[in-house]
């Protein structure tokens, strides 16, 4: 496992490969192996030598970390797939002084100092506001009337909850009443624990639609829905499209599945390599999103096709 | 009495723990310039009053005046400031530092650039040496020396603070003759410098030697204060245990030495027992209903062959046989299995388990043996812990009190009544009057007679050279870690033989490994 | 006297120097080096002065964290507290510097809510009985609730701020490509000088020794007079301003800040305390020895990424790691015992 | 008469009030109020007949108890022997990722429970013999199988969140975690039935004492004959198989493991629930009665911050704010401070006449 060595001037392994660094989250199940499995292997198949470094409990430092080593290893390109939004600008800064290109995916970092931002050459992945705007556009259409609900995040903090939220308000209509918003931290388990909670609470209220952040709450919310009987009655909306979330889709425990496409490997490859190749690339490479419902879940389901 | 005016006056003191009045309206009085004696038997509340006086408890009703001036010190850091020093019952000093650190913790020497080590380390020498102990290094760990040399260090610490009262519980418990001199000797230079001295000790030998003024407790009630030389021992222990002297059981005579029959097979029969760097190899063998007394200087190597015997340490040389079976002691679970016992010298480290009650206390070696699925049942556990509370006269006399709680006398006691249960053949007792009061000492070594008259073999371990001559069949005479000699204890040999072998033998230490 | 005491205790023989304290955190100097030649034998990369001086400049905070979680300790407690610390420290710090306030007094705002939450811990501690695993747990669930309800938006700080003069990089060599570079910062610097400070305050105050006296025995602490109340309100003011002194060299250094900054820190510091050969039961230990375990904490991640474990594997990977340099430890400090 | 039976009175409230469990249990109550103030039917039960239980809050909230009751009697062992285990979370997401992997790959339901159950006992003796054999510290031995444990999580599922919800024949394990028994929730009633067990043996064979001699003073009890290393081993073991279960009941309740999220931080609150019962972390006496108070009181406060809508962000505070509450109305300090204030000023007029 230990074959590559940088040492070479260039940072081209021994077999001549281009080295490329991925600055990545790390397994966390769903959409991230989803996105970081597909990340690799389309690197492999395009005949990179794909360096990954995962960090644990979302920690940026560990990020920081590896992306310095990565700048001091002289890879040819750094892929960075951030925790965190900011906090990037000395690291770019370093990557722009050693012509080491950067590829920003999944999130888009903010930099400020001009000396960095040289570095960052293209964005890559779908966009988290759309996805909330979708969930919204749903409940619009399904409510027409106005309706009762709850939202459960993920984690306080997380720009990806905030850009999902900030879609979801953008789009959503007067007439639709959001009881509360609790946090169930992107897991199934604590998602089916609040929402029997929120459920007992606002009985009175007859909630009707639960917009879940995530795939994995989504389930959990579905499952405390069917124990307390209202499976059918209250809508759920989740976002990011895995299998199993399609899946409960086709059985009805689940109303609306908005794709947060983690499949953007050979687009990521493919910049990489125009790039190193001294084309010109895109600056923002938008990955299309689907959205489901139970008809064309189960279309997707039955041709196969989805990878995970 | 006197016209000296007092330092320290504790006047109607009471303390009461949690079901008991340890102290109850006792008076204390220390004049400067003289050595005062606190006595009392195990549990009369000395300690207690000790730490009352230097905050470590709070009292629940009385006053204290140190210096003519009302204090109520919350901790010994006050006391100390306002000039107490005092050295505990228990030894309480810090194992993970070395000595000369803690002689000096909190009084270091400071430099330009905090503490000036080098310094430090010359006063604590200085320190040391005063106690006799100029040959330990500063530096030795304080972990690497045995818990008597430890006491010594814990007095010298005392002498860093330039007190005006000196507190010593018991200080002379595990310090052999020789020690005991010197230790007299600072106390009374320290005594003729004008400092008060409160000393506490079960010695009568020693109070009558040292002291000028005593206050008798008993059962944690003030009994009288009177000048030693005017009180006579009789009437001081008729004081003391509340009952005229005469009724104290003494076993004045020696013991009739024990002859073994020809033929006869030992309990315990070890060649070569030995761990390097600890003991050299030892011969040695221990008939039933015998009593084998161990005796040497202090870090001769008595303990540690002690250890050995019970698998404490592992032997790293010998055989080891048992009623004529070769055995693998490897670990005290196997002696005990092998009814091999060992009461040990530290209590508060490797004795007591402080938090549990009196009665686990005593059950719980017989527990272990039987093993942790087989609880013993009520009624015999009752029955154990009725018999060693009433035969050992354990006070207080309610097993259900954690252990931590009793006086040190006391836990001593329990800790015999718990091998006891185990129904050893072979019962080996560290130090096990250390600390214990006239009357206990006497009812310790009846026991150990008692015992040995029903066919228990006993080590019997003690600094006390009276006590190992007086109760022993054989003496093994142990020097720098090498067994040098034993003697049939016959009406010929007395303590001076003793010392006498001890100082003419010379051990080839070029046999250390 | 003299003479029955003279053949107590033998003169310690003359050479042997090296407490036997002292092993664990030897062993931490030499599997440290081994790991960067094991690293620069198979990845050639580990000797670059680049790589040298990003290990330094990127883990200045966890070198602070090391000292400050070195002093709980040493007495047998602990803080846990010290990555929220971090986190509110960062928060209110960004968000007072949006605000306009002059960075001087930001930095002196911060460091003093990590002294408020190591008072309150050593509040809870000495004055209401709480363990300190349980005192600095509930503080470190305080501290990143305050955290999160002052803001859980990315702060980043606002242009020409004084903040930037602690992440300012002195370049000591100069070589055309970055890599080579030897390069530190003031967080280094502020690093090294807490480093100075931990070894001063532990070997060369009394407040320094009395820290080692309660993680002996507290109890014989107190008996001997010692100020050990006073001095457990020292060890967690320190620990948590400390703390937050951390928190000033990370925040800027990458510039900006969040509440979710410094989760597991508290874990990493304990790993790097640890691996340096302090007991965690206390009484034993240097600070020397954390900052060594920091540094080999900090190069246990990039070592496994050059190794290609795959990504499940990494925190086993670590985990084993960390496992294989206690038991050498253990190993070693066996066989000085047996010595 | 009646001055001797108020005092007996006094005697019983006092003792009352420095028992640990009291205040515990006071605590519990404090917040049931206060959910029942925020919704007024939070003590209502009602029948469901979808489920064939109660339901209502306290169910669910009894429900999520039955892990943290689990984890905790585990916790309160190796406690007690002056140990930590930090890595209980880590080995429910193991042994959860061990069962639903096994299941959604066909083995039949008992089987993957066993083969979960097994591996949380395999890391528990790992961690046993780690501590016991090795002798190596007992928070970092831990920690490193908590880091460990969350990698094997992640290996035995590919880094994926293994879903068996669909899977037939799932049916025994879904019950473990959402069924009833009588009406009351099933999990629960399992987690109780085993701490009494774990009690009865702790307090009914001589166990238990052991186990606090061992934490109180190992040399000494090493010199009674005890194996200490047994011992140690013995506690780990237990909290590594008590962590399975209640891995499976965290699993079991959505038939699907979360390689990050499942059993994440519940270590803390395992420790938290163990100091709440009133059992010392520095080791010695234990209390499981107490440990179980405890882990229902944190079911509790969750509860609390659910019902209470109180905000993601504001949740650690709010649970620092009550753990704080409950540990310093523990403290003697409290409970004392009458009978100090008397006995201070008694002394002082004491040293008053004396000075006069
Ligand atoms: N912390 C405590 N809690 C409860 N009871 C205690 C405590 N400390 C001492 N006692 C009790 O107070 C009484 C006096 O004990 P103390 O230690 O003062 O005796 P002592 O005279 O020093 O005896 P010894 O000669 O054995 O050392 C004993 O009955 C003891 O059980
Ligand atoms: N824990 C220990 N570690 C290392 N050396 C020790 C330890 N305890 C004692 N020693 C050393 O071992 C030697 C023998 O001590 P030991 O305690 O056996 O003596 P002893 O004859 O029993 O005397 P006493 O018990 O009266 O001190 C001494 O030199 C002592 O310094
Ligand atoms: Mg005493
Ligand atoms: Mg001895």
């Amino acid at each position: 496992a230990c074959g590559s060595s940088n040492s070479g001037d260039g940072g081209s392994s021994d077999s001549g490969k281009k080295v490329v660094g991925f600055v990545a989250v790390g397994p966390e199940g769903g959409f991230r192996t989803a996105n970081e499995d597909d990340i690799k292997a389309a690197f492999k198949d395009a005949g990179f030598d794909l360096q990954y470094s995962p960090t644990q409990n979302n920690d940026q430092q560990k990020q920081i970390q590896a992306f310095n080593k990565f700048v001091n290893d002289e890879v040819d390109a750094i892929i960075l797939s951030s925790t965190e939004d900011s906090g990037w600008d000395d690291s770019l800064k370093k990557a722009a002084e050693a012509e080491i290109p950067v590829f920003t995916v999944d999130r888009n970092v903010e930099v400020k100092d001009s000396e960095a931002k040289k570095a960052i050459v293209s964005h890559i992945g779908p966009s988290n506001e759309w996805a909330g705007q979708q969930a919204a556009e749903f409940v619009n259409k399904s409510f027409p009337d106005g309706a009762n609900g709850f939202i459960l995040e993920g984690p306080a903090g997380l720009s990806v909850v905030k850009d999902r939220g900030t879609g979801w308000s953008d789009k959503v209509a007067s007439n639709i009443k959001v009881l509360e918003s609790q946090s169930a931290n992107w897991s199934t388990d604590e998602a089916k624990t609040v929402t029997a909670g929120l459920l007992d609470k606002y009985k009175s209220e007859n909630p009707q639609f639960i917009f879940a952040q995530n795939d994995e709450m989504g389930l959990g919310a579905a499952q405390a829905v069917d124990a307390a009987g209202l499976k059918g009655k209250v809508k759920i909306i989740t976002i990011d499209g895995t299998k199993n979330a399609l899946q409960a889709l086709v059985d009805g425990d689940l109303s609306f599945v908005i794709e947060y496409n983690p499949i953007f490997g050979k687009e990521t490859a493919q910049a990489v390599k125009d790039y190193l190749d001294g084309k010109t690339v895109e600056k923002d490479i938008q990955i299309e999103s689907k959205t489901f419902d139970a008809a064309s879940a189960k279309e997707a389901l039955d041709n196969g096709s989805r990878a995970y | 009495m006197t016209d000296k005016t007092p330092i320290v006056v504790m006047k109607g003191i009471t303390i009461e723990f949690p079901g008991v009045k340890a102290l109850d309206g006792v008076d204390l009085t220390l004049y400067p310039g003289e050595v005062h004696a606190l006595m009392g038997e195990n549990g009369a509340g000395k300690s207690t009053m000790i730490k009352a006086l230097t905050g470590v408890y709070k009292i629940n009703a009385g006053t204290i005046l140190v210096d003519g001036k009302p204090q109520q010190f919350n901790g010994t850091l006050d006391a100390q400031n306002a000039g107490i020093a005092t050295v505990y019952q228990e030894v309480n000093l810090c194992t993970n530092l070395s000595v000369g650190e803690n002689v000096m913790l909190g009084h270091e020497k400071r430099g330009p650039f905090g503490i000036d080590w080098k310094k430090t380390h010359e006063a604590a020498k200085t320190y040391l040496a005063q106690m006799g102990l100029e040959a330990i290094d500063p530096h030795t760990p304080l972990s690497s020396i045995s818990i008597a040399m430890q006491q010594l260090v814990a007095i010298a610490r005392a002498m860093v603070i330039n007190a005006k009262v000196l507190i010593l519980d018991e200080p002379t418990s595990s310090l052999d003759a020789n020690e005991v001199q010197d230790l007299f000797k600072i106390m009374r230079k320290v005594r003729d410098s004008g400092v008060a001295i409160l000393f506490v000790s079960h010695f009568l030998d020693q109070i009558y030697e040292i002291t000028d003024r005593l206050t008798i407790l008993r059962n944690g009630k003030f009994i009288k204060e009177v000048m030693t030389k005017d009180t006579p021992r009789d009437e001081l222990i008729g004081m003391m245990i509340g009952k005229s002297a005469a009724e104290l059981s003494q076993i004045g005579a020696k013991k009739a030495r024990r002859e073994i029959k020809s033929g006869e097979k030992p309990i315990v029969d070890v060649k070569g027992l030995g761990k390097k760097g600890t003991i050299n190899p030892v011969d040695l063998d221990i008939y039933s209903g015998e009593v084998v007394g161990f005796a040497g200087l202090l870090g001769s190597g008595r303990t540690e062959l002690g250890r050995l015997l019970f698998g404490a340490d592992k032997p790293d040389s010998g055989t080891y046989e048992l009623n004529g079976k070769q055995v693998n002691i490897s670990d005290p679970y196997t002696a005990l299995k092998n009814k091999i016992a060992y009461s040990t010298e530290n209590r508060r480290d490797e004795g007591i388990i402080g938090d549990l009650t009196v009665r686990q206390n005593m059950l719980i070696a017989l527990q272990a043996t039987r093993g942790m699925f087989k609880p013993i049942p009520k009624k015999e556990a009752d029955a154990i812990v009725d018999k060693y509370m009433k035969e050992l006269n354990v006070r207080p006399a309610d097993p259900d009190r954690p252990i931590k709680n009793l006086s040190g006398g006391n836990q001593q006691k329990v800790l015999i009544g718990r091998w006891l249960a185990t129904h050893p053949e072979l019962l080996i007792l560290d130090e096990p009057t250390r600390g214990i009061d006239i009357g206990a000492k006497a009812e310790i070594q009846q026991v150990v007679l008692d015992l040995a008259a029903k066919g228990m073999g006993v080590v019997f371990i003690s600094s006390e050279l009276e006590e190992v001559v007086r109760l022993s069949d054989d003496i093994e005479v142990l020097k720098d870690r090498h067994k040098i000699a034993e003697i049939e204890n016959d009406d010929t040999v007395s303590q001076a033989t003793i010392v006498e072998t001890i100082a003419n033998t010379n051990v080839n230490t070029g046999k250390e490994a | 006297m003299t003479t029955a005491t003279a053949n107590k205790v033998k003169a310690p023989k003359k050479g042997f120097k090296i407490d036997r304290q002292m092993i664990p955190t030897l062993a931490a100097v030499v599997i440290f080096i081994l790991m960067i030649i094991m690293g620069q034998a198979m990845f050639g990369t580990y000797l670059r002065l680049g790589f040298v001086s990003s290990l330094f400049i990127d883990h200045a905070y966890l070198i602070i964290l090391a000292v400050a979680m070195t002093l709980p300790i040493l007495t047998g407690g602990i803080d846990l507290s010290v990555g929220a610390i971090v986190a509110i420290t960062a928060v209110v710090g960004l968000k007072l510097a949006n605000a306009g306030v002059p960075s001087v007094l930001v930095m002196i705002i911060m460091l003093l809510i990590g002294a408020v939450f190591g008072l309150l811990a050593g509040t809870l501690i000495e004055e209401f009985n709480m363990q300190p695993f349980i005192a600095t747990l509930s503080t470190m669930f305080l501290a990143r609730g305050l955290a999160s309800i002052i803001s859980t938006d990315s702060l980043t700080f606002p242009d020409g701020n004084n903040f930037n003069i602690i992440s300012a990089e002195i370049k000591i060599i100069d070589r055309p490509k970055i890599s080579h570079d030897l390069t530190i910062n003031v967080g280094v610097i502020i690093a090294l000088l807490v480093v100075v400070f931990g070894y001063i305050l532990l070997h060369h105050t009394r407040t320094g020794r009395t820290i080692y006296a309660i993680g002996g025995s507290r109890s014989s602490a107190e008996l001997m007079g010692l100020p050990v109340k006073r001095t457990q309100y020292i060890i967690y003011l320190t620990s948590a301003t400390l703390a937050a002194l951390a928190s000033i060299v990370y925040t800027a250094n990458i510039g900006s800040a969040k509440n979710t900054v410094g989760v597991g820190w508290e874990l990493d510091a304990v790993a790097s305390v640890v691996i340096g050969g302090t007991i965690i039961t206390g009484g034993f230990g240097y600070v020397l020895g954390s900052v060594l375990g920091a540094l080999v904490r900090s190069i246990l991640d990039p070592l496994t990424t050059d190794l290609g474990v795959p990504a499940e594997w990494t925190t086993i990977v670590i985990g084993l790691m960390i496992l294989v340099f206690v038991v050498l430890q253990r190993a070693v400090m066996a066989v000085g015992e047996k010595k | 008469m009646a001055e001797k039976a108020k005092e007996e009175g006094n005697a019983l409230v006092k003792k009352l009030l420095s028992n640990n469990l009291t205040w515990s249990v006071l605590a519990f109550i404090l917040l049931v109020i206060v959910c029942t103030i925020f919704q007024h039917d939070f003590l209502a039960l009602s029948w469901n007949d979808n489920t064939g239980g109660l339901a209502g809050p306290l169910i669910t909230m009894l429900q999520e108890s039955a892990r943290y009751l689990m984890i905790a009697t585990g916790m309160t062992l190796v406690i007690s022997t002056a140990g930590i285990d930090l890595s209980v979370g880590s080995v429910m997401a193991v042994a959860g990722a061990a069962a639903m992997q096994t299941l959604s790959h066909g083995t039949n339901v008992w089987v993957s429970i066993l083969i979960a159950l097994a591996v949380g006992l395999a890391i528990g003796c790992i961690n046993g013999a780690l501590v016991s054999l090795l002798g190596l510290q007992p928070f970092i031995t831990t920690l490193i199988m908590m880091l460990a444990g969350r990698g094997m999580a992640k290996v035995i599922t590919s880094g994926q969140n293994t879903d068996a919800s669909a899977v037939a024949g799932n049916e025994p394990l879904k019950w473990l975690a959402n069924g009833f028994i009588l009406g009351i929730p099933a999990n629960f009633v399992i987690a109780l039935v085993i701490v009494i067990l774990v009690g009865l043996l702790c307090r009914k064979t001589a166990m238990g004492m052991m186990i606090e001699a061992v934490g109180i003073n190992q040399e000494a009890s090493r010199m009674t004959g005890i194996k200490p290393r047994k011992i140690l081993f013995l506690v780990y073991a237990i909290s590594g198989f008590l962590a399975a279960i209640a891995g499976l009941f965290a699993t079991a309740s959505v038939m699907r493991v979360d390689v990050v999220k499942t059993g994440q931080d519940l270590e803390m609150y395992a420790i938290l629930a163990v100091v709440i019962g009133g059992t010392s972390l520095l080791g010695g006496k234990f209390s499981l009665a107490g440990s179980a108070v405890g882990a229902v009181i944190i079911a509790m406060i969750r509860k609390t911050i659910i019902t209470l809508g109180i905000n993601a962000e504001a949740t650690p505070a709010f649970f620092a704010i009550v753990v704080i509450v409950i540990c310093v109305m523990q403290a003697p300090k409290i409970h004392n401070l009458g009978a100090e204030m008397k006995r201070k000023r008694a002394l002082k007029a004491q040293a008053k006449a004396v000075a006069a």
